[in-house]
């Protein structure tokens, strides 16, 4: 059964989670961490069933991560943004890898690049850097300048 | 003036041993980044380097000329080292484009390197975002012309250097884990106090 | 035995080219020649040309290159005793954008068609030394040696296409 | 005395032209490819640069088996009829010839395992796969051959066919000719059945641990072996030859229409490869045996 935008915006108001209306197909949603499993798990049953990606924001000033985590629906066609904010000083979240499988590597990488731990994600193995020992290098805090310099002796004239 | 003197001392043989060999350069090209798409065109028909017998070669072990053609990466550096030591000798480099001169358009990366020959010895470096394949081809030329000539020795320096190069390979790749048989599964992010000396 | 598109034999019909004359540029006998001009496009970025007397060595240049590739290096003092700064182009850094291009505000700065540059190993220089020469050969200070077959050239482009 | 000056000589030319072909093969396909191509005497550059080079050996097995698999088809070459001489004055028995052949592969496959590097032993396996393909279509080609001329002599089925080209084997059988140039291809390892060697996939197979000299020695197997092979194809379908000259002009000819295959068709699978060579050249085989036998 394929529902439009507005009845979606509707089920989701029902279930008191803030939407916002960006394009034609596209709609945002910010939620709160410990309703996050329950909303995506809602999500799934309402039909959709392809997690496109997750992000993760660095909003160093605020003291905290946005993550995104990107719903597609073929029969809705609606992209849905599931915005969810953690603290900077304490990144933990529930990973959704029961939920998705692919999610897997998206939270590989989040976890080698910001260092946000998943909780119950078994295998936070890094994938592109081994054994990297200092800060996350995507963190905004990171200064990838001064770390080429010291590292690779690179030439900054500027 | 050294280089002169042995270039006299060179026997007949020798001159013959180096025609065949600049005559027949089989290369690895350990295609990284961007200069893997320049060179197709050379190998195919419209540039055709197989007219100086130049030959694309499946392994390390048939080659003699290891194409670096782009960027490098920390985790690329460590296989670009282990192919380079699998070469039997007499082996060249050829190094492409800005990246592996300066860092190029990856000059602040956190995760690739700024200078290939800090690294291993490179033969020749051809500028370039990346060099069109006339300018792969000029490059080749040149290094026929050295083999001949014997300058092309870069190699040797491999061996009387190795401290050197060992420091600088070390430095970079000390941060990471070797390539086969890792077992290092916990978190990144927990192991990071102490463990990182400037 | 059909040779058409979808036949297990249509290959064969590749045998043709047996006889056709081969489309190989020799290249350092022949150039291509696909252009109005020989060799590359017209409007091709090679390596930089730059009319030391228009230059007024402002910098924009400098300022605008995303790679940090450009420095200004003073080459002598003017009657004001002030210093001439003109560019010099690292090429181990350059991408051949065109941003310093298109920002010079004399349009003394342009790009030649010229792109073939490359560096030889020296034998008797050890690891250490040579890491620093290649790094130094591939700093260039664009002149007009390279003057006569400009490439890309802010608002010229089209005129020379036609 | 002689007869190792002879046998020496023997295996020179046989060298010599192996090589000759290869280059002159990598020109064609060049050619075909809309390309300039190498010159002619690429094939001996390459060989020279290979016996210059320095070489990795991993233990004395891999020595032996390059050696071995050189000298398995050096041996052959002694009892295939050039142009009615031969190294050694000895029988030329079809069945003795396609026997010794098998130990070249044999001794590859030895220095391959002996490398020690996985994509060699998937190499290796693949390459005695295969010979199971083209065997079977290859020898009941010869079957019939043997049972028509009442010998296995080499020598004596290319005597038969003498007196024109309406004699040869190749007019006369015309569909025995096509499954044994089927299979041919098989046996020289070219495409599209080449998946033994396949440099995108296992890095060419047996070859992959080869450098410097052993490849030298590789590539003096591969060319004496396209000696012998094209050497029992002219031979048996277009009536040997009564001088050399004319014996390799008939060689090339067997050896570029491999080339033109070669040049344009893709790659078979292994198991597709050895599906096919069961049966299409089988059937053909077997037809063209039916009707000498009736």
């Amino acid at each position: 059964m394929k529902l439009d935008k507005e009845s979606i915006i509707e089920l989701l108001n029902q279930k008191g989670v803030e939407v916002l209306d960006l394009y034609p197909n596209q709609i945002s949603v910010n939620i709160k961490k410990d309703n996050l499993l329950n909303h995506l798990v809602f999500l799934r049953s309402i039909g959709f069933d392809h997690l496109s990606f997750i992000n993760a924001v660095d909003f160093i000033d605020e003291g905290e991560f946005e993550l995104v985590y990107h719903v597609w629906s073929y029969t809705h066609k609606i992209h849905v943004l599931n915005k969810v904010r953690i603290s900077r000083n304490n990144p933990v979240i529930p990973t959704i890898v029961n939920l998705w499988e692919q999610a897997q590597f998206y939270e590989q990488e989040i976890h080698e690049f910001f260092g946000i731990i998943f909780e119950g994600n078994k295998d936070l193995s890094p994938l592109f850097l081994e054994n990297w020992v200092d800060i996350p290098p995507l963190r905004k805090d990171f200064d990838t300048k001064e770390f080429s310099v010291r590292l690779f002796g690179a030439e900054i004239r500027r | 003036m050294e280089d002169l003197k042995a270039n006299d001392k060179r026997s007949y043989i020798d001159n013959l041993i180096d025609f065949f060999r600049k005559r027949s350069i089989w290369m690895l090209h350990y295609c990284t980044g961007c200069g893997a798409v320049e060179l197709p065109p050379s190998m195919t028909s419209r540039w055709d380097i197989e007219r100086f017998g130049i030959v694309p070669m499946a392994t390390p072990r048939q080659a003699d000329v290891l194409l670096v053609t782009g960027y490098v990466s920390l985790k690329t550096l460590k296989r670009i080292i282990k192919i380079y030591e699998q070469m039997p000798e007499p082996k060249w480099v050829l190094a492409f484009g800005s990246c592996t001169v300066n860092g190029g358009i990856y000059w602040d990366s956190y995760n690739t390197i700024t200078n290939l020959a800090e690294y291993i010895p490179v033969d020749i470096t051809v500028s370039g975002c990346m060099p069109r394949p006339e300018a792969v081809i000029d490059a080749l030329q040149t290094l026929m012309e050295m083999i001949q000539s014997g300058e092309g020795g870069a190699y040797k320096k491999y061996k009387e250097n190795y401290e050197y190069y060992k420091k600088n390979q070390d430095r970079v790749l000390r941060k990471t884990a070797p390539i086969l048989g890792s077992s290092e599964t916990e978190s990144i992010y927990q192991e990071k106090e102490g463990n990182y000396e400037t | 035995m059909s040779l058409g598109d979808k036949s297990v034999y249509s290959p064969l019909t590749n045998l043709k080219n047996l006889f056709k004359k081969p489309i190989t540029v020799k290249y350092p006998k022949e150039i291509l020649k696909v252009f109005p001009k020989d060799g590359v496009s017209p409007i091709y970025r090679g390596l930089h040309t730059n009319d030391l007397n228009k230059c007024i060595g402002c910098g924009m240049c400098q300022r605008i290159c995303p790679f940090d590739a450009i420095e200004m290096k003073v080459i002598g003092e003017n009657e004001q005793g002030r210093a001439i700064k003109k560019p010099v182009v690292d090429y181990g850094r350059c991408s051949f954008c065109g941003f310093c291009v298109d920002v010079c505000p004399t349009n003394s700065l342009k790009m030649s068609r010229h792109y073939i540059y490359k560096v030889k190993t020296v034998k008797s220089m050890s690891a250490k030394e040579e890491v620093e020469h290649i790094k130094q050969k591939f700093k260039l200070m664009p002149d007009e040696s390279l003057g006569d077959d400009i490439g890309y050239n802010t608002g010229k482009a089209k005129k020379i296409l036609g | 005395m002689i007869a190792a000056i002879r046998v020496f000589g023997y295996s020179l030319f046989a060298i010599f032209i192996g090589l000759l072909f290869m280059g002159i093969g990598r020109k064609i396909i060049a050619r075909i490819q809309l390309r300039l191509g190498p010159p002619f005497y690429q094939a001996f550059l390459d060989v020279g640069k290979l016996f210059a080079r320095k070489s990795i050996t991993h233990n004395f097995v891999m020595d032996l088996g390059m050696i071995m698999s050189l000298a398995g088809l050096l041996s052959t070459m002694l009892f295939v009829p050039v142009a009615g001489h031969m190294a050694i004055k000895t029988s030329s028995n079809l069945i003795l010839i396609i026997y010794l052949m098998a130990i070249g592969h044999l001794g590859m496959a030895m220095a391959a395992a002996a490398s020690g590097n996985p994509n060699a032993t998937i190499g290796v396996s693949r390459a005695l796969t295969m010979m199971l393909g083209y065997e079977i279509p290859f020898f009941t080609v010869m079957l019939g051959l043997i049972i028509f001329n009442g010998t296995s002599s080499l020598e004596l089925i290319a005597q038969s066919q003498a007196g024109g080209i309406l004699n040869w084997n190749m007019v006369k059988f015309p569909l025995g000719f096509l499954a044994a140039e089927i299979a041919l291809q098989a046996i020289m390892g070219e495409k599209p059945f080449d998946a033994m060697v396949a440099p995108a996939e296992i890095a060419s197979g047996p070859m992959v641990e080869l450098g410097g000299k052993y490849l030298g020695l590789a590539f003096l197997t591969h060319a004496v072996s396209i000696f012998v092979e094209t050497g029992i194809m002219v031979n048996l379908f277009m009536g040997g030859a009564s001088n050399v000259f004319t014996f390799v002009l008939k060689q090339f000819e067997i050896y570029l229409i491999t080339i033109l295959i070669e040049a344009v068709f893709p790659r078979f699978r292994i198991e597709q490869a050895v599906k096919f060579l069961w049966t299409v050249p089988m059937s053909i085989a077997v037809v063209q045996l039916a009707i000498i036998l009736l």
